[in-house]
Parts: structure tokens; sequence; C-alpha cells
């Protein structure tokens, strides 16, 4: 279709989603109204389930299959972006030189780095008390570790982050996931049902099984992010397209990682 | 609260238009990167911590972080692609 | 028959089983063998198809319901948790989704020569994603498990690294796929907000009665996503940009039960949730004009291939034109009829497109023309085997009487002419001769050689000779690969034989219409099947011979003529009239992304409009 | 005026999804509409917290502030939209690690230059 007759259409379609939105949001409550059926509920089932955070307890808790088809996703799409990002024939890793740091910003990781390597852990441990979890601690976890590239040199980051491990780590993270919910079916009959005595509201050992599934969410997304990155990485420093003509076999079980 | 909620979405609406019309996908990062923190400005004074937090990690950090070296790596391929030609 | 609770307690299983598999063979999988990675895989899959084969057999006799860690609602009657639901159609479906993958793992068993997992372990998470959405009893749940399938299928699209054909055929796919997906978020977020619930029986029970508009709007937002995923016109664009460049295993399972899986999510929500409010009156009108819209762009870009697996996929949506089609009447007859028709339909599809990969295999090229007497370069059992299947399987696909999909087909035939549609036998015989028809002439000039040889004649279309072979196999086909394409063309024969699998279909039609049977059961508990008069088991009836032997005939004539059109006189310029819409059609595929997007849009603004009530 | 407001949350999350699908719509550049349509989930995540809010509700993170009896905010919603970011930043990457793939076969990533599906 030619640039224009694009145009046109566009602007018929962007109509009619228009007025199919409109007349659907017409018919909502409005905004900021106190009626949330599902809410009382899921209040309720959080505090009779000692669990502070009410979110963690939906995610981990009364929700769970759905966190752990978003983990699921997660890994999926780590595993779709290392089949599609892998290393092909053209390819060859280089050496590249490393570019010169201030040391200001050396420092600074140097300060930062363990800095958040704390807060990372602290999200993650008191998912269930303060807002928070699993997922951001994670995700501020992996980010952290990346600071190391920031502040040193790429080598030194591959060299912190040996790769085989993470991915050894983040299918234990869902298998761990998975165990837990077993656990919950062999004792009471239903998956990932909360087992564990919920203790006291407030609590750091409280809730029962949200803690340990928000653990085990963590690590599945710190190794996730860092294998994602990792790859993306890669491919933007390491490897480099072997111009054609010197089509040299060993390039080919050099890139080969 | 409204008028804060109010002017927050405003800002949140004109940083998606902002996203959207740069051309170039470099800047782009940038712009998603600021969008991000926008969305996480948004989504406390809505009270929701939580997807504020993750959103702060993920919309702010990975994803531009992702796309800059995207760009960076078809940037190079471009470049070699010419070479060859 | 174990105790009523065990069923209830291992339903889950069946998708965290292949998460867990596939958990594991990334963590492993680079250190442990190719051979072993398989075996492992075929094992995990074959326990999963075990356990859906069970579940079946349970849901013969009575619903399996299932609340995800013990939250059932409490007397109120809505509750807080996830529910699985299993009835009949759906166990149904998430066995041929296990047994599909079966035969796609034997006949890739060498493909991927990189080391690692990652095929197999994105098949596992398919797999998962597959049997998650079709137990789901919560619309959220059928969002992630939607993603999931997603997910796996764009990396599983674009997984042939080295391949330079048409590679952005998997973007296309994952970027409309993911738009529609957020669109369906959208109408979950409007029905959340309406009702506070997210649970499929708890909204039938609040939705009861409900004729404002806004029903239509949040029943055609939420079904977006379903309806892209089943490629119905006009959102079916990604979907031969997909097949094109997927692996050959990965299109058996995308055409035999990822696009059947749109549709069922469409029925499955309309049926539970909506069928009690304004969507009811104008659900008709919408499944039979998109379903002709559908059939007719399938059944016309199907003749206009040259590229063999795009050709197939053209086919598939023409067949998704006809299920929505014979759906329309809403009786439970038809819909018992396309079920059959959706198996034989997988089955026999599933065996085209393995003959059409071990063409590609062996000849390096998946182009009509380029493979013109191929066939009968093939040597010894070879040769004979993929000859015969190949022909086999195009008939059973236009509807040679003892395969399922013919049965199908003429089950919802008289369905059709029964309910008043008198019109629909004619338009059901039409769209199987035209895809037949063309399955046929690609077997005549591919496998037999006839017709002139084709020199000069540059049919406009996306070759196929771009296409990368996925694995070398030399002179001699791997056996494995043709055993397979039988093992597919037998089943589709034999499901077609078989009464009691007429008569299961039958009542499982009528199990899956029964609304109230479903809320009883997911909300109360009151899992038994209503009562119901053992139906005698339908199956081949005179009328039905007769009109499948009309398809025949008019399939193989369509064929000769494709295939003779050049030697008659004035048969080298089609008339003006004809080539004018099917440039504009043409033009329309442009396999470009933005385009699919509007489109999208535009499909959004007349679903709705279409369903208006008034 | 209040009337106004009562939908103007939900009318800028449907103005966001629009306006990711338009990106998308005009891209010539794929890693553009990969961006684009992370701005269009951006769009739900607002449009999911916008349904889920009461004035007067606080966050609903319980504890020594905020007891039984205070109005807090939907917490499903924002269970949610958590597992929508997660969902947005695995796509995401997925259609980057495409597009990446399609850089290095084709060497352009503009779709109008990708004219090799026509038909």
């Amino acid at each position: 279709m030619s640039r224009r007759v694009r145009m046109i259409l566009l602007v018929v379609g962007l109509l009619g989603a228009v007025t199919v939105l409109a007349v659907g949001v017409s018919g909502l409550p409005a905004f900021g109204g106190h009626h949330h059926p599902y809410r009382d509920l899921a209040v309720a089932a959080s505090l009779r389930h000692a669990t502070a955070n009410v979110v963690s307890a939906v995610n981990f808790d009364q929700r769970a299959l759905d966190t752990f088809g978003e983990e699921t996703i997660l890994v999926a799409s780590v595993a779709g972006v290392a089949a599609l990002l892998r290393p092909v024939r053209r390819e060859r890793r280089r050496r590249r030189p490393d570019v010169p740091v201030m040391d200001s910003t050396r420092l600074l990781t140097a300060v930062f780095f363990p800095v958040t390597l704390l807060i990372g852990i602290d999200v993650m441990a008191h998912g269930a008390i303060t807002p928070g979890g699993g997922f951001q601690g994670g995700v501020v976890l992996a980010t952290g570790i990346h600071l190391l590239y920031v502040g040193g040199r790429y080598r030194l980051l591959e060299r912190m982050r040996p790769l085989p491990l993470f991915e050894i780590t983040e299918a234990a993270g869902l298998v761990i996931f998975i165990a837990i919910g077993a656990a919950g079916l062999a004792v009471a009959g239903h998956v990932f049902t909360n087992i564990l005595p919920q203790g006291q509201l407030g609590r750091l050992i409280s809730s029962g099984t949200v803690v340990l599934l928000s653990g085990a969410v963590g690590m599945a997304v710190v190794s996730s992010v860092v294998i994602l990155l990792a790859g993306f990485l890669d491919q933007a420093l390491a490897l480099e397209e072997v111009p054609d003509t010197d089509q040299d076999s060993d390039g080919a079980e050099e890139a080969a990682r | 609260m409204i008028i804060v909620i109010t002017v927050l979405l405003t800002v949140v609406l004109i940083g998606a238009a902002v996203v959207v019309f740069t051309r170039r996908p470099a800047r782009q990062a940038v712009t998603l990167g600021s969008y991000g923190v926008l969305l996480s400005v948004l989504f406390v004074a809505v009270q929701a911590p939580d997807v504020a937090l993750s959103q702060l990690a993920v919309g702010t950090a990975v994803v531009p972080l992702m796309v800059m070296l995207a760009v960076r790596k078809i940037s190079a391929l471009r470049r070699s692609g010419r070479e060859d030609r | 028959m174990p105790g009523d609770e065990t069923a209830e307690q291992l339903l889950p299983l069946l998708v965290i089983i292949p998460i867990f598999a596939a958990a594991v063979l990334i963590a492993v999988g680079q250190r442990l063998p190719g051979r072993l990675v398989g075996a492992v895989t075929l094992i995990v899959v074959g326990l999963v198809g075990v356990g859906d084969t069970a579940a079946l057999i349970i849901t013969w006799h009575r619903r399996i319901v299932s609340w995800l860690g013990g939250w059932r609602p409490g007397r109120g009657g809505s509750g807080v948790g996830i529910a699985f639901q299993a009835d009949q159609l759906s166990a149904g479906l998430i066995l041929l989704a296990a047994g599909l993958m079966i035969v796609a793992l034997a006949f890739s068993w060498h493909y991927f020569q990189t080391p690692g997992s990652h095929f197999h372990a994105l098949m596992l998470f398919f797999l998962a994603g597959m049997t998650g959405f079709a137990l789901a009893g919560d619309i959220f749940t059928m969002f992630v498990f939607f993603e999931l399938m997603g997910v796996a299928a764009y990396a599983l699209t674009g997984l042939k690294v080295e391949d330079p054909s048409a590679v952005q055929g998997a973007i296309n796919f994952g970027i409309v796929n993911s738009v529609a997906a957020y669109l369906s978020l959208i109408g979950i977020g409007m029905v959340y907000a309406r009702t506070g619930e997210l649970n499929l029986a708890e909204l039938s029970r609040s939705l009861a009665g409900d004729h404002s508009p806004f029903v239509v709007i949040a029943f055609v937002l939420l079904c977006i996503g379903f309806l892209v995923k089943a490629a119905v016109v006009p959102f079916h664009f990604w979907l031969d940009d997909a097949h094109a460049v997927a692996p050959t295993p990965v299109c058996v399972l995308f055409s035999g039960v990822m696009v059947e899986l749109g549709l069922y999510g469409v029925l499955r929500v309309y049926q539970v949730s909506f069928a009690d409010t304004a969507v009811a009156d104008g659900i008709g009108r919408l499944l039979l004009v998109l379903g002709i819209a559908t059939a007719a762009v399938g059944a016309v870009m199907c003749l206009l291939q040259r590229h063999l697996k795009r050709l197939l996929a053209y086919s598939t949506i023409a067949h998704m034109g006809m299920f929505l089609v014979a759906l329309s009447t809403g009786d439970p007859e038809s819909l018992a009829g396309i079920m059959l028709f959706v198996l034989g339909h997988a089955a026999v599809k599933g065996a085209l497109f393995l003959c059409a990969g071990i063409l590609l295999d062996r000849f390096g090229s998946i182009d009509e023309f380029t493979l013109w007497g191929a066939g009968r370069r093939l040597r010894g059992w070879d040769g004979i085997g993929v000859r015969s299947i190949f022909g086999l399987a195009a008939l059973g696909l236009a509807g040679l009487p003892p395969f399922a999909a013919g049965l199908g087909k003429s089950l919802a035939e008289t369905a059709m002419s029964e309910a008043g549609a008198g019109w629909g036998p004619a338009f059901m015989i039409i769209v199987s001769a035209l895809t037949g028809g063309a399955v046929l002439r690609v077997w005549l000039r591919v496998v037999v050689g006839a017709g002139s040889e084709p020199e000069g004649i540059e049919a406009e279309g996306m070759s196929g000779d771009e296409e990368q072979m996925e694995v070398d196999v030399g002179e001699d086909i791997p056996n494995r690969m043709i055993i397979s394409a039988g093992v597919l063309v037998a089943i589709g024969c034999g499901l077609g034989l078989v009464p009691s699998i007429s008569a299961g279909v039958t009542a499982a039609a009528a199990r899956f219409l029964d609304t109230h049977g479903y809320v009883a059961a997911v909300l109360h508990g009151r899992i038994g099947y209503p009562r119901a008069a053992a139906p005698a088991p339908p199956g081949w009836d005179l009328h039905g011979l007769l009109l499948s032997g009309l398809t025949m005939a008019a399939a193989c004539a369509v064929a000769a003529l494709a295939v003779l059109r050049p030697r008659l006189p004035g048969g080298q310029r089609p008339s003006r009239v004809v080539r004018t819409p099917v440039r504009l059609l043409r033009r329309m595929h442009s396999g470009r992304v933005g385009d699919y997007v509007v489109w999208l849009l535009i499909g959004v603004g007349v679903t709705a409009a279409m369903l208006a009530p008034g | 005026m209040t009337a106004v407001l009562g939908y103007y949350p939900y009318a800028v999350a449907g103005a966001i999804v629009l306006l990711g699908l338009v990106g998308i719509a005009i891209s010539r550049d794929l890693v553009h509409a990969v961006v684009c349509l992370s701005v269009c989930q951006s769009g739900t995540y607002v449009f999911l917290l916008a349904v889920g809010f009461q004035y007067g509700g606080v966050a609903p993170i319980f504890g020594s502030t905020v007891h039984r009896g205070t109005p807090v905010v939907d917490p499903v919603v924002q269970a949610l939209s958590l597992t929508d970011i997660v969902v947005s930043a695995a796509v995401t990457s997925m259609l980057l690690a495409l597009v990446i793939q399609i850089a290095k076969r084709r060497g352009t990533v503009d779709p109008d230059e990708l004219r090799s599906l026509k038909g």
C-alpha cells in the first residue's frame, strides 16, 4: 500500500478505535470510586494469611499461577533470545581495546556497587512487608551487577558474572518455585497452597510461602535479566561481523561459544 | 489529589507522544527512559509503590539499555554491510 | 477410575510438568548430547499426552474443576483464586496439541545441529502455553498463557538464524499478536472495572441479562487477541508470513492447533460469560460475515501461491473461515461437526507440512515451479512414500470420505442445512474444492510432474527458492520423516472411522454449550453432566457421501484446470475482471507490519459495528 | 467538571495505547516500532491502575500506620500490572533480538525495504 493510502486507512481505523474505546469507557464507573469487590476479598484473604503487602499476597498466594506464568514467560524469552542471538558462522569474537574510565566514575561505582546489591537483597527479602518483592529486588540486583561495566572494563564484567552459573540459577529459581507449589499439592492437595505457618503480621517471618516464592522469583529474575543483558552486550560489544573476504574457518570455531 | 493526578496524567501523555514521534531510535532510547521515570512518578501518585519500583527498574534501566545496545549493533552492521558492497 | 479428588489435584500438573522439564533442559542442556535432549523432551511430551488422555476419559463422565491453591469461592460465590476447568472439548484440544508435538519432535529428531537445547525447551514452553490457555477458567490467566504461547512461538518462528529468506515474518507475527494481546488486556480491565471479577463463571453470573452497549465493546476488545490468533480476516496477515519462515515442525503446530485455540478462546469466553448478554443476538451475524470473508480471502490467495508453506497457510485460513461459518448457526450438531473437522484438518494439514518439509530438505527449495517433477526423481520406498502420503493428505484435506475432515465437513453441512442455512453445503463445497484443488495442483505438478515444464512463467508472489534447507538429508530421506507424515495421515483417516470418536464429539458439543453446567461445576462443585439421551453416533450417510464425491470432483477439476491452463486456447492471460482484484488482494498482503496494525485497527471498528445491537 | 475528571484517566490510557499503534503504523525503523509497542503496552498499565484507584485510598501495605479499617487502593490491579510489566520486558527483548537478526540477514531494518514478503 502506498504511504498515502496507509495514512487514510490509519485515520479510518483510529476513528473506529476511538469510538469503540469511548463507548467502552462510558460504561465504566467513574475514576476513584469506592466499589472494588475483588479488593475487599483480596485484603481479607491477605490479612488472614498475615501478609502485610497485599500486592505480594495476591501475586504469590492468591493468584500464584499468574506469577508462575509470568516467570515462565521471562525464562522462555531468555531462552528465545539466547537461541536467536547465538553466534553464527560469519561472526567472530574480538578483543576490544578498553575505553579509559575516569577515576571518579570508578570510585562512584566502587561505592554504589555494594550499596545496590544490599538494596536489592533488602527489597527482595522484605517482599511480604514493604513495597517490593522478588521481581523488583531481582531487577535492582541485576542492574546493580552491571555497574561493574560502567565503572570497570567489559572483561571485568564478563569475569564477575559467569553465564553458565546464571543459567543454572535461572532454572533453579523456576524449579524451586515449582517445588514449593508441589509441596503445597502434597501437603494440602492443591498446587501453590500456602502451607507454612503464617506467623504474625508485619514480622520478617510471616505470610508463609509468600516469602519463599518471592525469593525463588527473585533468583530467577536476577539471572534472567543478567543473561538478557549479557546477550545484548555480547552482540553490541564483543561480536563483530566477519567481512566475507577472509572467510577463515578458525573464525567460525572461535565464534561458536 | 485530583489536580496532582490530572497534571501527572497530562505529562505522561505528552511523554508518550514525545517517545513515539522521536524518529531516530538512538534518541528514542533516552526519551523512553525519561518516559519510564514519568510513569513511575504517576504510579506513586496513584498509590502503587510496587508497580512504580518495578517500572523504574524495568522501564527506565533495562529496556532502554537493551534498545541502545540493539541500535548500536544495527548501526555497526549497517557500517560493515556498506563496506562489503 | 481415580478417586474424585485426584483428578482435581493433578490437573494443573499438565501445565507444570513441561515447564519443569524445560527449566531443567535450560540448566543442563548445553552439556547433554543432542540425542538425549530430544529423548527427554519426547518422554515428557508423551507423559503430558498420557495425562491429557486420562483427563479426556474422566471428562467423558464429568467436568474437572481445580481451584489453584485451594482458594475455592466461599458461600458468597465469588473467590480470589484461579480456576482450571477441563471438559471434553478442552481435554481433546490439549491432547491434540501434545499428539501433534510428539509427531513434530519425531520428525525433527536431528534438526538443529547447533549445541544447546533451545529448540526443545521452547517447544515445551509452547506446549505449556497451549495447555494452560485451554484449561484456564480466568480471563487474565488466559492472557498470561496467551502471551507464553506467543513468546515461545516468536522465538520458534525466527529460529533458523542462518536463513536469508523472509526472516521478518517472525517480527510481523510478534508485533501483531502482542498488539492484539494488549487490546485484550484493555478489555479485561474494562470487564474487571465493571464487575470486579475475573473468573469466567463469576462473570457469567454478574453479566447475565446485561444489554448495554458496554458489554458488546468489552466482548469485542476481550476477543481481539483470540480473533488475531485465529487468523480471521482482517487480522490474518501475520499467519502466512510466520509460516513462510518457521521451521516445518513448528508450522505443523501453528496450523494444527494454535490457530484453532484462538477460535476456542472466542467460543469459550462467549459461551460462558456473554451468552446471556446483548452479544448473543449479534454473534451469529459476526461469525457469518467474518467467516465468509476469511474463507474467500484464504481460498483465493491459496490458489495464487507458489511457495508451498504459504499455500498451506492460506488453506488453513480458508478452513478457519469454514469453521466460523458453520459455527454461526450455533447448534450442537454443527459444533460437533466442526470439532471432528478440526481434528481431521490438524492431522491432514500436519502431514502436508511434513511432506513440504521433506521436499525442502531433499531438493533445497519449496517453490512449486522449481520442484516440478521432483516427486519422480525420488527413488524406491522414499518416492512411493512421499507421493502416496502427499496425495492421500491432499484428498483428505478436500474431504475424501473415510477421513475425519470429510466426515466433519459433511456433519457440519447437514447441520447447517437443517438449521435453515440452505446455502451452507454449497459454500463449504466451493471453499473445500478451491483449497483442495490448489493442493492437488501442487501434487500434480511437484509429485507427478504433470503439465508442461514451467519455464519463463514468472508468476508473482514470493518464490520458495530463497528458503534454506533445515537439515541437508542428501540422497536418502531419513525414514523417521516419512513415517511421521504417514502416521499423521493414518490418524486423520482413523479418526473418521472410529464410531466412538464421533459419538464423543456430539456429546462434547452439547456439554460445551451448557453454560449453566459450567457455572454450577466451577462455583458450586456440581461437576456431573446433565442426563442427556445417548445420541446415535452420526456417521457417513448417502447424502454425505454424495456431497463428498461432488467436492472431490470439483477439487480435481480445479487442479486439472490450473495445471493444463497454459495449453487451453486463450488460457494464457486471465480476463481483466479477474486480474485487478487479484492484484489488489496481493498488494494488501504487503509483508509490512505497519499495514497489518492498520488493518487490525480497522478490524476492531468493523467487529464492533457488526455486533452493535439494533 | 468532576464528570470530565471522572473519565480523564481512562481517556489518557486509551490515548497512549492508540499513540503506540500510530507509532508502529508510521514507523520506518523496526526498533522504533518495537519501542512504540512498549509505549502502547504502558497504556495498559495506566488503564489498569486507573481502574483500581480510590480517592482517599492509601497504598495496600498494612503495617504500623495502615490498619484494617483504612481504605486502600485495589491491590489486584497492581498485581496484574506487575505481571504486565514483566511480559513487556520479555516481549520487548525478544522482538529486539529478532530485529538484530533481521539486520544481520538483510542489512536493513526499514520495513519498506524488506519487501520480499510481498504477495
